[in-house]
């Protein structure tokens, strides 16, 4: 057993025993070895399910969306990926700090539980460290700005029209609209998204191509200025689609356009799409 | 369900001659919801009116698209129609046929398949449209004019004369700004103090003005019609109400310190009015210097005092008050050059000083009473040099704006200078000289005559030689670099904006650009107006003006606020942002994208689907500054907050109307 | 402490005293001036008019050299120098593109992050007033002195990144910890037209004298100098100024460091000033009498 | 048994393709499903199960209903619409085999007929094929279902190492079989029996459950739940749809389209209220309706076992731990 | 589509015009009887900061040949920063756009003045040619 689960499981238990949280979102065990689902921990006896290795691959982050108005503080256990999640949450006005009890986890990278390899969503990983929490476990781990991650985006840019539209054709085509990219998603905070607004029309139902692909990229640019690069929407997909190809696009146009910014990095900094700059580049206006 | 009338105006020949309008009329009859269509020759005429209301009871028509001209012509003429026809006037649409299609296209049949379409969109955006209602807001018929420079008195005084309630707030001590400093006004050479100081009395005595001289605008809240205001009065430490003005205690003050009013170049006591003529005409106590209030000793003022107004426990006050109207008529300061120009000495060199300086030199009641002297000796100066763009069209060291003044007032300097001395030599570094203006350039053309040297050219150095002042330049028209050994420069420094003004503009909530001079509105449509409804520009504060030009534009501001103290009541604009407060889930996104300040989060209470009680935050809009732009609909991922009239809903249908 | 040391050819030969100045007020103010190795000529005056790769990959050698032996301060007396090698590090830093072509020309990685200070300012501002003050034991009381810092020290501003471009006081403000009496004038940063009295005589002598002519004017004794350049053009030329113009000057000019060093207590002897054209023996000799006296012993 | 030799195999799909639509296990696009014999992709016989269930092609993703017309608002037009043609499922799954006994309950009997699916229904064929493996995830016995084999299918098929074992179980299923009858040879050799690695006791579940509608296990175990349609959009027999209308201009069509009882809007009425307004509630119906309510209405579950939910859930919500933790909690004891 | 379609077809062209520039632009165009090809459907928003790039979107996905987003030059907003947003919004939008396999010359932000009515024509006409050169529009998620 890791200590990191060791230390875990003993936060867990002070904080729980000390009542400084009424509950504390981490990881278990699933049935198969290769899974660790997020587990919610309310009494101390229970601290010991906690788990961490090398499949806590889920966020612990969304969950604070269904405990908008807690009746104490809730405990989270949160990697770089979760506590820029936390930021986001907090700076589109959904949770309040004051709320939560963040434990930081310096997370070196999970596994993909079907191959073993370095989960797609840790490999591009900017931030393994958390930015922000009340104790942390771990060494900080070493962090670089990976401009390799921009690579497949560049791949794609150098193909055709044609050659782009067949591809994400290809993709589309085996959306499901399951929406767990939606659901999964920090930045996909709002009271009721715009797929379920059918009065107003914005996306129709039907599974096809069309509707498909006009989710996707609705839901790429409503969270453009806004992905904190967490990969669980790829990861959540049961079809693979390479969502993550979408989001970076928009991430490297944005940097590129208006300046270098990551999302969430702190919980003021206003995102480039809400604001502007009167000296902005113009590309064809 | 609706049940839509569809109108295709011919407008004579102008659509009809080019668009099948019968065609058209017939295929919207086919269109979803449409119970009645036709075409006729003049829809906006009497008749054609007539036809609209008539066809609103015989066929129970709830919506109308009129398919004409622009709307920016007539869709106020036809919601007007609506309204006398009974119906809502917002249930109304209208297609551009003439300026957008039959103007502009030739072939028949594809300009009338176009129009067709164009219908289309149109009842198609109608069938989505809803009633909505314009509410009225009251208007606190009562200006604040801030700043009571000439722009700022101009404005009090053309509002007061209309009828209104002015309030006139200035942070000196006394009314009038700048222009009373000045020693004569170009091109006319009239004295500028003789043409002010009427002015700043006419102001005092107005019955409709209350004056409020060495106080300070402090907070705003409220919008058009309804701002609430705090205005900080500074303490005197003299009761005004006592005081008859007398002077007194002016002379037997026994400090005596640096007068601001002559920038420091005479002294004045420490209980003082700023000038002579100073409005209003009692002085104040400089808290910072006066023994009795630093060191407690002293007291003689209040012992010569024959009112015993003097008041030495005074403290500022704080007064709140509601406007229906704001005009901003801050002004200007003078660019700091001493900290960016070391190459004119940085201000250590005390013979090179600023246009104002020179102005109250030769001011007959400035500090050296109308004699031309040289700071550091006393000496009259014989030659002097001029330098023009000190701070102006100078990205490197100042900003990069024409101060628009300067040209005019150094031709000024340099004809008064060799007017005073007859032997003298003046000579005037410039880029261009800027003349346009009544009069103008032959102010300027006389000053050449009367034998200034006009050299085109930088100055790249100054220096101390003996007495003497080096002057190291270029005369770009024979390219060859100049020196002169001078006893005096005058530096034609930049106009910025007056110290305090972006703070101000903050508190009013609008955004000054990026020289920090108050935004207008719309730079040639709306050249007086703000961003922010019912706040105005008079003057300099605006940007770089002359006299002249600030007059003017204070009579315009003006014009604009009578406008609008006329009203009792402001009706709003329905076709305002609406928050649908269900599905907005207060993340605030929207409010910094909004120009107006308009949207605010509010906590509303409500219970939740499990039935418990929860508070949370939601944005709101308040129309009353809500102009209707839509910036903020875009921003809102769930579209939570719509814009009435284009509404999300609306906007698609037309759009997919188009692929039918 | 250690700072990389770059001379340049000219504290080879004309400037030689300045280079011993330099080189005795370290000694004393116990800091280490190591020289680069293998330097070359940073191609001040001419490359950068011929080839502009060239005047960058120059000096860029030096300095990659230096970083590579592990400073992170160069100190550099001669003012072209220091302009040259000022500029190369600008260029470098603000174009990655420019770095590598010159990285690749040099046939070494130049990182464009070692510091580059003028000897003015390794005294005046890095190592400080304060420092030099203690070993103060001849002060040069009273001597009025036009500090006089030439162009390549400041301009253009934003690559030379003096205290001021208009108007310097490191070098004020040093004779000032040295007890002499900096005047006031106009020309501290005025061109001394070194390269014009060869090719255009005249329009080289009119500089120097205007230069001469304020100080003067101003009452100074003596001029200091930071620039073994416009060391030499003011001393050397002031006989054939009186010649030509009539004038006469007879100012003595100084390396800023030899009178840091007089102050020091080293002799004139030691720093070599017997070199200069314009004898400054007289002048020493009262202000350190003087300084002596004030020294009220 | 008559068996055909793996080696021939591409000639008795060819065969079968005649006539009908021939829909083989394959791997298109990365993704694994039914799709037409012949598209691009690789087949996959040897794989135990596909991603993606068949049942879309008894109940597809998006449905056309009808189509209308108006004039004048008047209707002048309304075509049904019936797009069902022969249809051939070769090489379908115990597991999901049973899950079209599921769907059949469903749309078929109880006095309810849907047309739209009973057109389709009625030209399928159904070649089932017993599995020799199975992925750990797989727990179809403990749903009782057979995974070697199953009764329901018009075709039987077994994998007998280099030839497949083939019995008709029904007479359309006979035709088939005939059809390839120069395939066939006879051979002895009977089918290897499997049994899942995943065991589950699911045995009195209806009953307890019945009991435990207000149970705080509901609330524990929903918790992780991201409310993503996932297990329901993979789920064999997951009916639940929607059905809207899309108007352009003067016609338009109406169509039913899968929807998820775990969206939070499935259940959202016009009014805005919603009976199941969090996720506690929606697993709740959900694993009540496989365990629970199925069984009291049809008489099965309506979990066949196949696994697929508990592979592809982003989080691992379990079924088959949740069966498990019903056994240890009593009715009544909050756990 | 075939090809006899594929002779007779003429594009359309979606145009979101602001009404305080660009349309007003348009305006003046038509009252300087200028002439600019019929393809053009102007859909009239009060300020181009109203456009909502799903608005693209959806008009890509019905068919749109071609979409104008148009309005006031920056610095001349009437509702004084609302195009500084359009300026943000829409050079992601064509980047995400171009991205999607749509070809970048189908869309197309500019600002046009009110007085601008030649630079609206020319502007129409050259979106027009484009968009005829390329051919009909591939639907989003859809094909020729």
């Amino acid at each position: 057993m890791s200590d990191t689960t060791v230390k875990m499981r003993d936060i867990a238990k002070d904080l729980l025993d000390k009542g400084t949280v009424h509950y504390i979102i981490g990881w278990e065990k699933g049935r198969f070895s290769n899974q660790s689902p997020p587990a919610f921990i309310t009494s101390a006896a229970h601290a010991d399910r906690l788990i961490w290795d090398e499949y806590c691959l889920a966020s612990t982050a969304k969950y604070l969306l269904d405990d908008k108005f807690p009746a104490g503080k809730i405990g989270i256990f949160a990697r770089g990926c979760d506590a820029r999640a936390i930021n986001r949450l907090i700076q589109d006005g959904q949770i309040n700090r004051e709320n939560i009890y963040i434990v930081g986890i310096c997370c070196s990278g999970m596994k993909d539980p079907a191959t073993g390899n370095t989960a797609d969503k840790c490999q591009h990983c900017t931030h393994p460290n958390p930015i922000v929490y009340d104790i942390l476990i771990g060494d900080p781990v070493p962090e670089t700005d990976k401009p390799e991650r921009f690579k497949a985006i560049e791949e794609l840019e150098k193909l055709s029209p044609d050659e782009k539209h067949a591809y994400w054709s290809k993709q589309f085509e085996k959306c499901i609209r399951c929406y767990a990219c939606r659901n999964v998603c920090p930045a996909c905070n709002c009271r009721e998204c715009f797929v379920d607004q059918y009065r107003v029309g914005w996306q129709g139902k039907q599974n096809n191509l069309a509707e498909n692909q006009l989710f996707g990229l609705t839901r790429a640019y409503h969270i453009a200025d806004r992905c904190i690069e967490c990969g669980e929407c790829a990861r959540a997909c049961p079809m693979d689609l390479p969502l993550m190809e979408l989001n970076r696009k928009l991430i490297k146009d944005i940097n590129q356009l208006f300046g270098p910014y990551e999302a969430s990095l702190d919980t003021e900094t206003t995102p480039p799409l809400a604001k502007y700059h009167l000296k902005d580049l113009e590309e064809f206006m | 369900m609706k049940r839509i009338g569809v109108f295709i105006c011919h407008c004579g020949s102008n659509i009809a001659a080019t668009v099948d309008c019968a065609k058209v009329a017939e295929a919207a009859q086919a269109f979803p919801g449409v119970s009645f269509s036709s075409d006729y020759k003049y829809m906006c005429s009497e008749p054609g009116q007539e036809f609209i209301k008539d066809s609103i009871k015989k066929y129970d028509l709830n919506a109308i698209v009129v398919a004409s001209c622009t709307p920016r012509m007539h869709e106020h003429t036809f919601r007007k129609t609506l309204a006398n026809g009974g119906l809502n006037p917002y249930m109304f649409e209208m297609t551009n046929l003439r300026e957008q299609c039959s103007w502009v296209h030739s072939d028949i049949e594809k300009a009338t398949a176009k129009a067709i379409d164009l219908v289309r969109m149109s009842v198609a955006k109608v069938a989505k449209n809803e009633e909505l209602f314009s509410s009225t807001i009251p208007m606190h018929k009562k200006a604040l004019v801030i700043g009571a420079g000439i722009a700022g008195m101009q404005a009090a005084l053309d509002i007061a004369d209309a009828g209104h309630k002015v309030v006139l707030v200035d942070r000196e001590p006394t009314i009038g700004g700048k222009m009373p400093m000045l020693d004569k006004t170009f091109p006319t050479m009239d004295c500028s103090a003789c043409i002010s100081t009427p002015k700043m009395v006419e102001v005092a005595q107005h019955p409709n003005i209350e004056l409020m001289a060495y106080s300070e605008v402090v907070e705003i809240n409220g919008f058009i019609g309804n701002f609430d205001v705090t205005i900080k009065t500074k303490a005197k430490y003299v009761d005004h109400a006592k005081c008859t003005g007398c002077g007194l205690c002016e002379t037997k003050c026994p400090k005596k310190v640096p007068n601001e009013y002559d920038l420091g170049m005479g002294l004045r006591s420490c209980i003082y009015k700023p000038f002579a003529q100073a409005v209003p005409n009692k002085p104040v106590i400089d808290a910072q210097n006066c023994r009795k209030l630093v060191e407690g000793k002293c007291g003689v003022c209040a012992k010569v005092c024959p009112t015993g107004a003097i008041k030495y426990d005074d403290t500022e006050s704080f007064t709140t008050d509601t406007f229906g109207a704001i005009v901003m008529a801050t002004g200007y300061d003078l660019f700091k050059w001493e900290d960016v120009y070391g190459e004119y000495g940085y201000g250590k060199y005390p013979d090179v000083v600023t246009g104002l300086h020179f102005e109250r030199m030769v001011n007959a009641s400035g500090p050296t009473g109308g004699k031309l002297k040289r700071p550091s000796d006393g000496t009259t100066p014989k030659t002097v040099v001029f330098i023009k763009c000190v701070g102006s069209r100078d990205s490197a060291k100042g900003k990069s704006y024409c101060s628009r003044a300067c040209c005019m007032y150094t031709a000024k300097h340099a004809h008064q200078f060799l007017d005073k001395t007859p032997d003298g030599n003046a000579y005037v570094f410039y880029m261009d000289v800027r003349t346009p203006g009544k009069g103008y350039d032959e102010f300027y053309e006389s000053t050449l005559r009367d034998g200034a040297v006009y050299l085109r050219g930088r100055v790249s150095k100054i220096y101390q030689e003996g007495g003497k002042l080096i002057i190291k330049g270029e005369d770009s028209l024979i390219g060859k670099q100049v020196e002169v050994t001078a006893d005096m420069v005058v530096l034609a420094t930049a106009m910025v904006p007056s110290a305090g003004s972006r703070q101000l503009a903050q508190t009013v909530g609008f955004l000054p650009d990026l020289n920090g001079w108050y935004q207008e509105a719309h730079p040639k449509l709306r050249p007086v107006e703000t961003p922010t409804a019912g706040v105005f520009l008079a003057g300099a504060c605006q940007g770089p003006k002359d006299i002249p030009d600030s007059v003017a534009q204070a009579g315009a501001a003006a014009a604009k606020v009578c406008g609008l103290l006329s009203k009792s009541q402001l009706e709003t604009n329905p076709m305002t942002a609406k928050t649908n407060t269900a599905i907005c889930s207060g993340c605030g996104t929207c409010i910094p994208v909004c120009p107006y300040k308009a949207i605010q989060l509010e906590s509303i209470t409500e219970r939740d689907h499990h039935g418990h009680r929860i508070t949370r935050n939601v944005a709101s809009v308040n129309n009353g500054l809500c102009q209707g732009c839509g910036a903020c609909t875009v921003i809102c991922r769930p579209g939570a907050i719509d814009l009435q009239g284009f509404k999300n809903d609306q906007i698609l249908e037309e759009v997919d109307s188009l692929w039918m | 402490m250690k700072y990389a040391y770059y001379p340049g050819c000219s504290l080879d030969a004309t400037g030689v005293e300045f280079d011993t100045s330099n080189k005795l007020v370290a000694k004393k103010m116990g800091f280490d001036l190591v020289e680069i190795p293998d330097w070359n000529c940073c191609g001040a005056s001419s490359a950068h008019a011929v080839n502009h790769m060239l005047a960058l990959a120059l000096p860029a050698r030096n300095l990659a050299i230096a970083e590579a032996e592990g400073f992170d301060t160069v100190a550099i007396p001669c003012a072209a120098c220091f302009a040259r090698c000022k500029t190369t590090a600008f260029e470098a830093q603000s174009s990655p593109e420019t770095k590598a072509k010159i990285s690749d020309i040099i046939e070494m990685d130049y990182q464009a992050n070692i510091e580059i200070l003028s000897f003015l300012d390794l005294l005046g501002k890095k190592i400080g007033l304060d420092k030099i003050k203690p070993h103060v034991i001849k002060p040069l009381t009273g001597l009025k002195i036009a500090s006089y810092y030439g162009c390549l020290l400041v301009r253009p501003a934003k690559i030379a990144q003096s205290d001021d471009p208009e108007n310097p006081m490191v070098m004020d403000n040093i004779m000032a910890v040295l007890g002499a009496d900096p005047v006031e004038w106009g020309y501290k940063t005025e061109c001394c037209g070194a390269s014009h009295v060869m090719p255009v005589p005249k329009v080289g002598q009119q500089m120097i004298h205007d230069i001469l002519k304020n100080a003067q004017i101003n009452g100074a004794e003596a001029i200091s100098t930071a620039c073994p350049l416009c060391m030499i053009n003011l001393d050397m030329r002031q006989k054939q100024l009186n010649a030509q113009l009539g004038t006469n000057f007879n100012i003595p000019i100084f390396h800023f460091t030899e009178l840091v060093a007089l102050s020091f207590g080293y002799s004139p002897k030691e720093i070599g000033l017997s070199k200069h054209f314009v004898s400054s023996e007289n002048l020493i000799k009262d202000t350190l009498s003087t300084g002596a006296r004030s020294d009220g012993a | 048994m008559k068996t055909i030799a793996k080696s021939r195999i591409n000639e008795a799909l060819a065969i079968l393709a005649k006539e009908s639509k021939l829909l083989v296990p394959m791997k298109v696009n990365g993704i694994s499903k039914y799709a037409p014999w012949g598209s691009e992709g690789t087949i996959q016989f040897e794989e135990v199960n596909t991603l993606l269930p068949p049942k879309d092609t008894l109940f597809p993703h998006t449905e056309k209903m009808y189509s209308y017309k108006i004039a004048n608002q008047e209707i002048t037009e309304l075509n049904i619409h019936d797009d069902s043609a022969p249809q051939i499922l070769f090489g379908v799954r115990p597991c999901d085999m049973q899950s079209i006994k599921c769907m059949d309950d469903v749309f078929l009997t109880k006095s309810y007929v849907d047309d739209f699916y009973k057109n389709k229904r009625e030209k399928l064929i159904t070649i089932c094929i017993g599995c020799t493996k199975t992925a750990p995830t797989c727990f179809c016995d403990s749903m009782g279902v057979d995974p070697s084999r199953h009764e329901a299918a018009d075709v039987q098929m077994y994998d007998l190492g280099d030839s497949y074992g083939i019995e008709a179980q029904t007479e359309a299923g006979q035709t088939v079989v005939n059809k390839l009858q120069e395939l066939m040879e006879d051979q002895a050799g009977d089918p290897t029996a499997v049994s899942c690695t995943l065991k589950v006791d699911a045995s009195g579940i209806p009953a307890k459950l019945s009991t435990m509608f207000e149970h705080p296990i509901w609330k524990e175990i929903s918790r992780k739940c991201i409310g993503c349609g996932t297990c329901t959009y993979l789920c064999p027999t997951c009916y639940c749809f929607d059905m809207e209308t899309t108007n352009n201009g003067n016609e338009g069509y109406r169509f039913r389209c899968w929807d998820s009882c775990m969206f939070s809007e499935y259940s959202r009425m016009a009014g805005g209220h919603n009976p199941r307004p969090s996720k506690n509630e929606r697993i709740r119906n959900r694993f009540l309706h496989k365990l629970e309510f199925f069984n009291e209405r049809y008489g099965k579950n309506l979990c066949v076992g196949c696994g697929r939910c508990i592979a592809k859930c982003p989080v691992n919500v379990d079924i088959t731990l949740f069966i498990d933790k019903l056994k240890e909690v009593a009715a009544d004891e909050p756990v | 589509m075939d090809v006899i379609e594929e002779q007779q077809w003429e594009p359309k062209i979606l145009a979101f015009c602001c009404n305080w520039c660009a349309y007003s632009g348009a305006d003046l165009a038509g009252l300087n009887r200028m002439k600019y090809p019929e393809n053009i459907r102007i859909l009239r928003v009060p300020c181009s900061a109203r456009v909502n790039p799903q608005f693209i979107l959806r008009a890509f996905q019905k068919g749109a040949d071609g979409v104008l987003v148009a309005g006031c030059h920056p610095g001349d907003c009437h509702y004084a920063t609302g195009n500084y947003y359009t300026r943000r919004r829409f050079q992601v939008m064509k980047r995400l756009l171009e991205y999607s396999g749509i070809d970048p010359r189908r869309f197309q932000a500019k600002w046009v003045s009110g007085a601008e009515a030649d630079k609206f024509r020319a502007t129409v006409t050259k979106l027009c040619e484009d968009v005829k050169a390329i051919g009909p529009s591939r639907k989003l998620g859809g094909s020729k």
